[in-house]
């Protein structure tokens, strides 16, 4: 099945250099990195930002943004952890509510931003505030433990030896990038993210679509806050600060364009993978902090120069010719 | 990407040989809170200068997380640390739940685990039939010492507030309960405990505000030194130097020259270094032995411009 | 065609924005006739037409379409009654493919053959392979047989995203079709497609709506032409019983010339002021060489996507051309120059007025005086960088009256002034930067006759004043009247220069096809003409 | 003199309003917030976000973003405090390697992000990353005390009882809005905001202006952190996290456009204001702090919703026509 429809700068070859480049260093500094156990562990740790990283490619499509993730993964978290913990639900009622929750905030932000044609950066940066609060709310700022109740999500599969969170994640990425190819839904957000007016004079409400992305990115969130609770088995208000920042890192670095259009689910999921490997090659590696965060600067930007220039001549012509 | 793990198994006969042979010296991992915080910084500097001290006894790996509360990034660390097949690992847990079931994983897996600075919650360590030894200071009780001797600078019933940190933080609530015990005890009248994150502007903002609305406020109890270098702006801008005690936690050189000011009254030691270094003998003495020794609780010192 | 009842009438309609754009217009359409509207820019003609096919609503007035009353409140009511417009401005999607763009409407509904028509997926799935199959057919039908469907639009030329964007309405049950200044982007060939395709359309028993700028077109495919002039249907006759004289007479008012050739007899000397030389640029056009002579318009011909623009924008520097180089007079042609930036073009005294004035001219949000100056703020400011209103306004006003730009207030943004008089706001920026080498990129593009006659003044006086004026022209009338000499590009080379007396259209389309090696289809196509 | 170039939806009344608003709500709520004293303090604090936010304006009006200004601005502080608590230098050799630091990382910034054509997002993104990189290894990680060495910044003219930092900030506003309005580069930026290609083919070099802004936003970034340090008296590694958030809120919430070409940079002091205050007000209330996180959120999305609305004609018009 060929997925890319339109000959467009985001092929995935100059991502998977950068990431195997990182590969190969990490293998030759520490004996210890190029191991299926070190690769396991990586890819078991990634389900979450992995799926955020889907919602938020499908955001940043449509031009928008969505810096609520961090806050909202934690209060979907929260929700979960507090029903099994305290509210003795079973897990099949309180995924869903999470994931409910999830939708909930993803709901809110669609609609403040497209209906009301607030900008989605002011809307979803409120919603980071009240999430936030709503996580310390339910939890009462403790941490929920939660025990083996959420153990099957970060149970790893005989033989493979990966999470069935991974597998999810990774069956969530091929929907998503089939669906943004593949389907109507999918090429109006494209459309939605070039040109609004026009997709509004073809006689499709774009608000309808726009809400409809927020939502779905709410409900990815609240499938990773899930995902953190399974890995965790532990929910804690505090977690995922800064997450919005990691998942648009994943995202740009895959090639997604900010001002909407241009954008590959694919290249996303090679994004994070990108800062996986980065962050676990530096930690085997011991190196000290200072360093980490220079290095991990210099990288995302370096793949970002990496990959532009690899394109140069078709980002500049679709540069001039679009804007 | 399945791919490539079907690969990594056919490789894993060769490759993952290396670190399965057991190496001559144990290696072992420290894992902090936050590498960026002064008090984890002493703790890591205090294990690096251990090891080069006994270079032939084992080898070390420091790591840290980017910010206090990033308990998934601790709990992959343990997991790396695994990966990287280590013998021992000393752990200051950003959480005291969150992060039992990777250690038990650890613990499984035949790596020896000591706790360090933030005690794991007991229940939960019985419930999961584990035993890991704890060497670190009791927040509390430091807390306490510090409220109390903040205690003798006030009267009965006077206005005083605390600043906590990052709510849901364990040593946040800690200290903040062993301020509360201290200024009941004195009976002391607090008027409010607010979060300023650990941070010193946030502390600040705070702290002023405290001060303009509660015009007879006679101290600031701050869960950190840093905050409580915030709140002694505060308390400059206001112009109340003297009038409003203030006192921190954790005794960052930073505080220390406040100190020697007076314009904070006293914080706590628990000697960061030291902490390191005790988890590690304790680590290595499992190790060689096998026999797992009680907990051990490392002194927190009051520091005040007495001592200095 | 029986004149019984129209399929469109519309009685008393008015439109109000900031002013009165339309006051109680009548019109009536009959089945099966090409109904032309003219007028002056802003004259309401693009306002009219959103109206009908339901982008805008009127503020009173009514229309009735087919004997039934008609007042779409959305342009797919509109489109259910069977009336599809190509509005004046492109609406077309960048990074989506060609034939994405071309079912924009019907992407879940396009199934191949061998796709079962009733999935459950059906209308959610994008079948890519049956739209671009389906898209090659209509492709043809205006004449882009050699583009690949699968090609994201930014790739095309303006002219070809023109052509797609009437392909786009060709497939529907067309009942009427509003087209507002299709042909503003194409050249000679592609309208002779158009037309044809109009008529195909007539025959069919579809009418429809036809706005130009252009006589020549009107009298060719129209059989009506209704004359708007601020707001109000002045004038309503068969083309056949109208002259050109007339119809400026009605658009305008007052009286005003009609044009003839004003290529100027008398030949001053005329030196050569710059040198182009093996000019280059890679899969675009290769070895262009001439000479640009002050005192006389050189007019450039060619297709669409012949290279012309990529032309100027290398002499310009807007592009920089891989090899050749240009000389100028002024270091007596000693000087190997290359523009890698404007700056140096404008150094050199060499401007451009470019051709997508929208996407690459204007700032659309800043008032009128704000885009004349624009690139000249040091003139109009003090020492320390100060803009002084005062001098903005003398720098501006001159050029305003001169080109007669019509604003309802110092303060609207250029974007809601109609297409013409954003062009004229264009090239008001460049004349006022009194640059002696000024290149015109279709200046006359979407402008109605009367500042078309303005523009060509504005032309003359600047060679008359001894200036050196290049102007790329789809129109080969246009550049008939106007140039002195004339240099024809296909597929990316030069093809002929001609001079003034010996130039004829015949000679023009001939040289325009010289290099495209698929001239058997369209070769045909223009002996026909 | 003129200070709207032209009629956009950002006049100031409907943020006064807003700012007058809260002011009036916490003055009821609370017995002592309306007081000589509280608002004093407030303005004490403001000065750092206020130069910063007036940077960030220049910032979003050329269509870029900065995320780096937390981090560089603690780096700035970090570099002065080293050098006067550890090297002795005097305040007036000091501050200027402060603000030099931040000019370097605003031309990094800009250089990077203009010249060669990168989203500003991911370049200030990774700097975000490296400048704290930075502040760690100047300071080795430990807030420097630098004591009464600063003083003078902090310190309050008898009479008013502000400080000198709050003074210069509200000159840097006076001076930026002029810039803006009144003069060839803030013409420039208006219009390199609005149609960057038209700018370049009117024979105007949009990078060299670019680069300029981000180096302008960087040194003003530096003379935040000197304000920092001369308000805390000591530089902590560790100061302005999520500074980049409340910066962008408070210009956003003043009206400024995240897609450029539109901005004022008073209203965006009013916005920093209006930030201020919630955050005072709520503080004095004691209000818990899930409580805060949401109202917080809840007032920055009202604020631009309201501001939107006063203005929704002109607003959808825009939208309109110039989309
Ligand atoms: N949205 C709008 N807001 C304000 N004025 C508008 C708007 N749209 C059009 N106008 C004004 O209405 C008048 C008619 O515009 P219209 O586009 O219909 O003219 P036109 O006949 O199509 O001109 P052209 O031949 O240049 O396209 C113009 O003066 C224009 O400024
Ligand atoms: N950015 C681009 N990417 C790909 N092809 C391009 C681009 N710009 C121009 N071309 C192609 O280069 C050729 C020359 O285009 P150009 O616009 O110069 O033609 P032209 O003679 O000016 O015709 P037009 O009337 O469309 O301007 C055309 O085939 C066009 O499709
Ligand atoms: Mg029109
Ligand atoms: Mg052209």
């Amino acid at each position: 099945m060929r997925l890319d429809t339109v000959r467009l700068p985001w092929n995935s070859i100059g991502l998977l250099a950068v990431l195997l480049a990182l590969v190969l260093l990490f293998s030759v500094l520490s004996n210890y990195f190029f191991s299926a156990l070190t690769f396991r562990t990586l890819l078991n740790q990634i389900p979450a930002l992995t799926v955020i990283a889907v919602g938020m490619t499908y955001v940043l499509l449509i031009a928008g943004i969505d810096l609520s993730v961090g806050s909202v993964m934690a209060l979907c978290a929260a929700v979960a952890g507090v029903l099994l913990a305290q509210f003795g639900w079973s897990l099949w009622l309180a995924v869903p509510a999470a994931m409910l929750t999830g939708l909930a905030c993803g709901a809110l932000n669609g609609y403040i931003s497209a209906r009301w044609r607030i900008s989605s950066f002011v809307v979803t940066l409120g919603m980071l505030e009240i999430a936030r609060g709503g996580a310390y709310l339910v939890t009462d700022s403790q941490t929920q433990y939660v025990g083996n109740a959420v153990g099957i999500f970060g149970a790893t599969l005989p033989g493979l030896g990966v999470s069935i969170s991974l597998i999810i994640a990774l069956l969530v990425v091929l929907a998503a990038q089939f669906v943004l190819v593949k389907t109507v839904f999918g090429r109006y957000m494209v459309a939605i993210g070039t040109n609004e007016e026009a997709v509004r004079l073809s006689g499709i409400n774009p608000i309808r679509y726009k809400i409809m992305v927020f939502v779905l990115a709410g409900l990815l969130t609240g499938l990773g806050g899930v995902f953190q609770l399974g890995y965790l088995q532990s929910a804690d208000p505090n977690a995922g600060l800064g997450l919005e920042l990691s998942a648009i890192a994943a995202v740009v670095i895959g090639g997604t364009s900010l001002s909407g259009g241009r954008g590959s689910v694919i290249n996303s999921f090679l994004g994070v993978l990108i800062i996986a490997v980065m962050q676990t090659g530096l930690a085997q590696l011991g190196v000290s902090e200072p360093s980490k965060r220079i290095i991990t600067g210099v990288v995302i930007v370096a793949a970002v120069v990496f990959d532009v220039y690899r394109e140069k001549f078709s980002f500049i012509n679709a540069g001039k010719k679009l804007s | 990407l399945l791919a490539t793990l079907v690969a990594c198994d056919r490789q894993e006969g060769e490759i993952t040989i290396t670190p399965y042979e057991a190496p001559e010296k144990p290696r072992v991992a420290l894992i902090t809170k936050s590498l960026a915080n002064e008090f984890f910084i002493s703790m890591a500097a205090g294990a690096e200068a251990h090891q080069s001290a006994n270079a032939d006894r084992y080898e070390l790996v420091v790591n840290g997380i980017k910010n206090e509360s990033d308990v998934a990034q601790q709990v992959n660390l343990v997991e790396q640390m695994m990966s990287a097949s280590m013998d021992i690992i000393v752990v200051a847990p950003a959480d005291s739940k969150s992060l039992l079931p990777v250690v038990k994983r650890a613990v499984d897996q035949g790596i020896t685990v000591v706790n360090i600075d933030n005690k794991f919650d007991s229940e939960l360590l019985s419930q999961m039939k584990l035993n890991i030894p704890f060497v670190g200071p009791d927040n509390r009780e430091g807390a306490k010492v510090v409220g109390e001797y903040l205690a003798q600078y006030l009267q009965r019933g006077d206005q005083v507030a605390i600043v906590g940190g990052v709510p849901g933080a364990f040593n946040a609530q800690q200290r903040q309960a062993g301020f509360e015990d201290a200024m009941q005890a004195a009976g002391m009248n607090v008027v409010s405990k607010q979060s300023a994150d650990w941070e010193q502007t946030k502390a600040a903002v705070v702290a002023s505000a405290l001060l303009s609305e509660h015009p007879n406020l006679k101290a600031l109890l701050c869960a950190n030194d840093s905050m409580a270098l915030g709140a002694v702006a505060a308390v400059r801008q206001a112009g109340r130097t003297g009038a409003v005690q203030v006192v921190g936690f954790d005794n960052i050189s930073a505080a220390n020259r406040l100190i020697q000011d007076g314009e904070l009254l006293a914080t706590a030691d628990q000697h960061g270094d030291q902490l390191a270094v005790f988890g590690i003998e304790y680590a290595l003495q499992i190790f060689d032995t096998g026999a797992i020794p009680a907990d051990r609780k490392t002194p927190v010192d009051l520091i005040t411009s007495g001592q200095l | 065609m029986e004149k019984t009842n129209p399929l469109l009438s519309i009685r008393g309609l008015n439109k109000q924005f900031t002013v009165a754009v339309l006051q109680d217009l009548d019109l009536q359409c009959y089945a099966g006739e090409v109904h032309a509207l003219m007028g002056s820019n802003g004259a309401g003609k693009s306002t009219l037409c959103n109206i009908i096919s339901g982008v805008l609503t009127a503020n009173s007035g009514d229309m009735e379409f087919d004997g039934r009353p008609h007042a779409p409140e959305s342009l797919l009511e509109a489109e259910a009654a069977g009336i599809y417009m190509v509005m004046q401005e492109l609406n077309l999607f960048p990074t989506l493919s060609v034939a994405e763009n071309l079912f924009f409407k019907q992407l879940g509904v396009v199934r191949g053959e061998n796709t079962p028509q009733k999935t459950p997926m059906s209308g959610l799935l994008v079948d890519h392979g049956a739209l671009r199959e389906q898209s090659y057919e209509l492709l043809a039908r205006v004449g882009l047989n050699n583009i690949d469907p699968a090609m994201p639009v930014s790739e095309l030329g303006l002219g070809q995203q023109q052509l797609l964007e009437i392909a786009r309405v060709l497939h529907y049950p067309l009942r009427l079709l509003i087209l507002d200044e299709p042909t503003a982007a194409l050249t000679d060939p592609q309208i002779e497609l158009l037309f044809e395709q109009i008529n195909m359309l007539r025959e069919r028993g579809c009418s429809v709506v036809y706005i130009s700028h252009r006589m020549d077109e009107i009298r060719r495919v129209a059989d009506r032409v209704s004359v708007l002039r601020d707001g109000r249907c002045v004038a309503t006759q068969p083309v056949t019983d109208i002259d050109v004289d007339s119809l400026i007479h009605l658009m305008a008012g007052e009286g005003a010339a009609t044009e003839r050739s004003l290529a100027d007899s008398a030949k001053r000397n005329r030196h050569t002021v710059m040198r182009v030389e093996h000019l280059a640029r890679e899969g675009v056009f290769r070895d262009v060489s001439f000479e640009i002579r002050a005192g006389e318009i050189l007019g450039i011909g060619g297709l669409i996507g012949s290279g012309r623009t990529e032309v100027m924008r290398c002499l310009f520097g807007a592009d920089k051309a891989d090899s050749g180089c240009l000389r100028f007079a002024r270091d007596n042609f000693d000087q190997r120059h290359i523009h890698d930036c404007p700056q140096n073009a404008i150094a050199n005294g060499v401007g451009l007025v470019v051709e997508d004035r929208k996407a690459q001219g204007l700032l659309l949000r800043a008032p009128v005086a704000d885009n004349i100056v624009l690139g000249q703020e040091r003139r109009i400011s003090s020492a320390l960088c100060v803009l002084s209103s005062a001098r903005e306004a003398e720098l501006a006003e001159p050029y305003v009256t001169l080109l007669n730009i019509k604003y309802d207030s110092q303060q609207q943004a250029v974007g809601q002034l109609s297409g013409g008089n954003q062009q004229k706001v264009l090239i008001a920026r460049w004349l006022s930067m009194e640059l002696p080498i000024l290149l015109f990129d279709e200046p006359t593009r979407g402008v109605d006759a009367r500042t078309k006659q303005a523009i060509h003044r504005v032309l003359r006086d600047l060679v008359a004043a001894g200036n050196a004026v290049v102007m790329v022209s789809s129109e080969t009338q246009e550049l008939l009247t106007l140039s002195d000499r004339l240099i024809v590009m296909s597929n990316g080379r030069i093809a002929a220069e001609i001079s003034a007396e010996e130039a004829t259209q015949e000679r023009i389309l001939r040289a325009s096809f010289r290099y495209y090696n698929d001239v058997g289809t369209s070769g045909a196509r223009i002996d026909a003409t």
